[in-house]
């Protein structure tokens, strides 16, 4: 055997359900934050950012054209990668804590 | 008097930790006599940052709707027939696994988080950890009903709960719930909050749930998916439990390290299961063992987490490198295993197709082609006389001490032999299917000399329904005592496979 | 290329009708969710390790309280509760409380409260959520100790009631005037020093230091709410109109029934522990000398609201207030067929 | 080697589920095939202290034998946990010093 094979990549990233709504957060998340890159699974997109991911009620609430509660981000999130830096009425913010 | 504006930080720590006080007719530590004795030391719970604002009436409200869509979608199948759409009966012999392995830990989980609401002493992380224990609850039911469904259908689904009690490879998952709800809160917490919901659960519940939606499962998926954004808050509670004891006190640090060390690779071998899952028994697959591992271990975890623990002093688990190098072999070591023992299964294994031998060796360049596919071609040739004729491990294995796995783990600086490392304690001796196991023995070994290995339980008369009337009625006696039925035995000579031929027949094909 | 099957629309019969032990105890028919939720869930045999909290246990025991059942799936919940359909029900309840909360804003009500009957209230009602909290702590120690999921996911639920009850308390108050400053830390201070709580704050505190599951769901459930749901509910709610403060009413008619739903688990299950063909005499015994001293207990120590009744305008009548509560309680353990000797 | 303990509210000590006396007067021994991998791990076996070491071989060989390359083997190698042994066929597993739980292992010589 040789060596192990290994290519690391540092980014945070979410993981987000295929339907109508995680569509529109989808949307949101890509008008918000340029440089952020999609793969397609089944049933699922995964959205990676080499240094965070912002997700704004008011860009959420202009796609789907009605009142957006950030809470209701839990029915559309499967899974993510970083930290929740911030969760408030206005945003949610992912990032890791060491930014290197 | 007019009313102050308050963060929601503010208005959040009045509706949770505003609510507890300090007692004065009796000791705190008569109401939380558990907290001491682990080591840790909190200065102040007040630090505590609540990793996410949800109340009661939130929680309510949210979570019904989940579950409401959950419903929808199970019953629709039901309706439908849905079973009939899956891409292969074959596929299911994956979710018999999660159903007997994984949702009663769901459960353990369920009654783990509610000793962490009940004996923690600081009100906030008790009420993130009560949400999490109802979460748990959650997870088990939506998993049994969707289930109960495939259990009007199909074989292995029919006893979960009491199989997960007594079949031998079902010890692996209990044992690892038993080891965390037997240790203190601060240990449970970050060994079940931390080092599984954070580094683990991602592998089972997106790859493999996506893997699910991939062979027609829609419930699996969305329990899959729904149950995992439970999880998201609950990463978020493992992550911030680690930080506060972290921060609270630089003696904590050690004890947290061993912890991480200890829970990742009890978490790491209980997880190889799902890589025979994921890269033997899905029909149609998404993503190999190795590539989730690489993005979900190594990128997210190992170049996303340990990093930002770096400053608290915290390294990455001390046996990574070793599931790092044995990543290349894990799925094929852990299907082997469960190829040679489906006599006593309540699952059904088979030998690849060539198409899927050939996935195989895609994905795995450097080692399927070279170990494992030599041994499915030598499998052909043999015959035993059970069902099926073909290749099972006549004989009962010997189990990891710790992880209680049979010790079939392919030493990847000798890939024709498997890691075997033993240890004489008190006169006995032990034996380990790696170093982690090990290091986890000697680290307490008072509580891995309980464990109970089915294999030595057999052999000790304990797993008869009745006492076996000669050598050949062994198996039958520890079978029926397991309550395996039909479960068993090579998928193509089960009854899943004949039912499954059977309803397809009068079926047009269509290909697209 | 794939391949797809196009289904012709018939039925397969099923192979089974539902899982095996519960074919078991049921005949071979279809379960309900709740059913499949519920019973037989909970591991039970061949536990690896012991607890390292507490020494001579399993990590589901038995032995963790003096009350026990043959079967304890003998004990079912009459409402069907499992996770789904207990967050429905309640996310349903709560849509009210909510409107109700919007119509309140919209109207003023709350702010405009009365002021002398606010100084009552702070000292009854706000400091409440702090015994409701204490209630959520108790109920999720069942939750965890308590043996078969029937009985533990009733006490997981109402912990959530519970925790529920002491947020909604919470949110109330933030909707009411401070005119002697921030209302949480003064009910705080009421809860910790005023003497109409010291009893029950007393009664409370030892009760957290209970192991025993059966006798803590005996403080809590067949004591401390029998008396307290309905001296804070109905009684002293009563007193609120008679003053003419009516807004509060609604609220307490939904804690009052949130209290109402959990007790007909709570009676259910006492009902079968203490029909028991092995256990019913020991329990009898148990539940009886235990709810001799806490309802004992409970019951001389809301004698100190006696000093709320006499605070308002017009004041109210403790004695029969009383009355009627003990009235109430002994409704419920005749119903049971428990024999309790109040001492008050 | 230094063994950790357990932290625990009470004095954390059990006897071992498996220890030897719960086998009276058998044993359990593991056989590991060396460089085989069609047996995934070791095999475990309970057998009577005073059994015949070739019964023994014999008795494994309803495992081993499953192998088509096993009957093609004339003399094995045998270890005793990692020490190299030569076992006589007549002496019984006792008198050629295994224990409750040793490994044997073996290869073609």
């Amino acid at each position: 055997m040789t060596a192990v094979e290994t290519k690391r990549e540092r980014f945070v990233a979410v993981e987000i359900q295929k339907n109508e709504e995680g569509w529109n957060v989808l949307q949101a998340i890509l008008k918000d934050n340029p440089g952020a890159k999609i793969d397609d699974f089944p049933g699922y997109y995964k959205i990676k950012h080499p240094e965070k991911l912002l997700i704004r009620r008011e860009t959420v609430e202009k796609i789907m054209g009605r009142p957006w509660d950030t809470q209701e981000f839990n029915l559309v999130i499967i899974s993510y990668a970083g930290n929740f830096a911030e969760w408030d009425d206005e945003k949610i913010l992912i990032q890791w804590d060491t930014h290197m | 008097m007019a009313k102050k504006k308050l963060t929601l930080a503010q208005k959040y720590h009045i509706y949770t930790r505003g609510l507890d006080w300090e007692p004065t007719y009796v000791s705190k530590k008569d109401i939380y006599p558990y907290a001491e004795y682990e080591g840790i030391k909190i200065k102040d719970w007040n630090k505590w940052e609540d990793p996410f604002r949800m109340t009661v009436d939130a929680y309510w409200k949210f979570q019904a709707e989940k579950d409401r869509r959950f419903y929808a979608i199970l019953d629709g199948f039901i309706q439908n027939q849905g079973h009939l759409t899956l891409s292969d009966a074959r596929y299911l012999n994956s979710i018999k696994l999660f159903i007997q392995g994984v949702t009663p830990l769901e459960y353990m989980a369920h009654r783990g988080f509610a000793f962490v609401a009940r004996h923690l002493p600081g009100a906030g992380p008790r009420t993130a950890g009560f949400f999490q224990s109802m979460d748990e609850l959650r997870h088990t039911q939506i998993e049994v009903h969707a289930g109960s469904n495939f259990n009007r259908y199909y074989d292995g689904f029919h006893s979960m709960t009491h199989m997960h009690d007594r079949v031998w490879y079902l010890s692996v998952p209990k044992s690892y719930f038993d080891d965390a709800v037997t240790a203190g809160p601060f240990e449970y917490i970050t060994a079940i909050s931390f080092s599984f919901e954070y580094a683990l659960t991602n592998l089972l519940f997106v790859p493999f749930m996506s893997g699910a939606a991939y062979n027609g499962d829609t419930p699996t998926m969305t329990f899959g998916f729904s149950a995992q954004s439970d999880e998201s808050r609950h990463m978020t509670l493992g992550l911030q439990v680690v930080k506060f004891l972290l921060e609270q006190h630089e003696d904590n640090v050690p004890i947290i390290q061993a912890w991480i060390d200890k829970w990742w690779w009890r978490g790491y071998r209980l997880t190889t299961l799902v890589a025979a899952m994921m890269d033997y028994m899905l029909p149609k697959r998404v993503m190999s063992w190795k590539e989730s591992f690489e993005l979900y271990i190594e990128d997210q975890i190992l170049e996303g987490l340990f990093r930002d623990l770096e400053k608290y002093g915290i390294r990455p688990p001390l046996h990574m490198e070793q599931s790092i190098k044995e990543k290349e072999f894990l799925s094929h070591d852990v299907y082997w295993i469960l190829f040679g023992f489906t006599y006593a299964a309540a699952f059904h294994t088979w030998i690849p197709t060539e198409a899927e031998m050939e996935w195989l060796a895609e994905k795995y360049p450097r080692t399927f082609n070279q170990y494992y596919r030599p041994l499915f071609e030598k499998a052909k040739e043999v015959k035993t006389p059970l069902p099926g004729g073909r290749f099972y491990y006549l004989g009962l294995p010997q189990l990891c001490q710790v992880c209680q796995i049979p010790m079939a783990f392919c030493d990847p600086d000798d890939p024709k032999n498997v890691v075997q490392r033993h240890v004489e304690y008190k006169g006995e001796v032990y034996h380990f299917c790696s170093d982690g196991c090990k290091w986890i023995f000697e680290r307490e070994p008072e509580k891995y000399i309980q464990s109970w290995l089915p294999v030595h339980e057999i052999y000790k008369g304990n797993c008869f329904a009745e006492p076996p009337k000669g050598p050949d009625d062994v198996v039958p006696q520890v079978l029926r005592w397991y309550n395996i039925q039909t479960d068993n035995f090579d998928y193509f000579v089960s009854e899943d496979y004949k039912n499954w031929k059977e309803w397809h027949k009068d079926m047009a094909t269509v290909v697209v | 290329m794939a391949t797809q099957y196009e289904i012709k629309q018939k039925v397969i019969e099923p192979k089974r009708q539902a899982f095996d032990y519960l074919m078991k105890r049921y005949g071979n028919q279809p379960a309900s969710r709740y059913i499949e939720a519920t019973v037989d869930i909970q591991q039970r045999e061949n536990f690896h390790y012991r607890p390292t909290w507490r020494q001579g246990v399993e990590i589901f025991d038995k032995n963790y309280s003096e009350l026990k059942l043959t079967d304890y799936y003998a004990f079912l919940d009459p409402r069907q509760y499992y996770y789904y359909t207990y967050n429905a029900t309640r996310a349903k309840n709560y849509e009210a409380v909510e409107k109700y909360f919007e119509f309140c804003g919209e109207r003023g009500l709350l702010e405009n409260v009365d002021e002398s009957w606010l100084k009552v209230f702070n000292r009854y009602f706000v400091p409440f959520r702090h015994l409701e909290y204490a209630g959520w702590i108790l109920l999720v120690g069942v939750a965890r100790f308590g043996y078969g999921t029937s009985l533990t996911q009733c006490a997981e639920f109402n912990a959530c009631d519970k925790y529920g009850n002491a947020q909604l308390i919470t949110r109330i108050a933030f909707e009411l005037p401070e005119p002697d400053g921030d209302i949480f830390e003064n009910a705080k201070k009421t809860w910790l020093e005023d003497k109409i709580w010291q009893p029950l704050r007393e009664y409370v505190e030892r009760l957290l230091t209970v192991q025993d599951w059966g006798e803590v769901l005996i403080g809590q459930n067949l004591a401390l709410d029998v008396f307290v749901q309905p001296l804070i509910h109905i009684e002293l709610d009563k007193l609120a109109n008679e003053n003419g403060v009516s807004v509060f009413s609604f609220f307490s008619k939904y804690l009052y029934d949130i209290y109402k739903d959990n007790m007909k688990w709570t009676e259910e299950f006492f009902k079968v522990a203490l029909s028991d063909q092995n256990y019913g005499d020991a329990n009898k015994k148990f539940v009886e000398s235990k709810l001799n001293q806490y309802a004992s207990a409970v019951s001389k120590a809301i004698d100190a609201f006696a000093d709320v009744f006499n605070m308002p305008k017009k004041k109210g009548d403790f004695k029969t207030a009383k009355e009627r509560i003990l009235n109430g309680a002994n409704e419920i353990y005749a119903r049971l067929g428990l024999n309790v000797k109040i001492k008050n | 080697m230094a063994f950790g303990e357990v932290k625990a509210l009470y004095k954390y000590e059990f006897e071992p589920r498996d220890r030897a006396e719960v086998f009276g007067d058998d044993l359990i021994v593991y056989a590991y095939w060396i460089d085989n991998r069609f047996f995934c791990s070791a095999s475990a076996w309970r057998v009577p202290k005073n059994m015949k070491w070739k019964d023994f071989v014999n008795h494994i060989s309803s495992l081993y034998g499953l192998d088509p390359d096993y009957k093609n083997v004339k003399k094995w190698e045998w270890y005793h946990f990692d020490e190299k042994f030569n076992p006589q066929d007549d002496k019984t597993l006792v008198e050629l010093g295994l224990r409750h739980k040793s490994i044997v292992k073996f290869k073609p010589a």
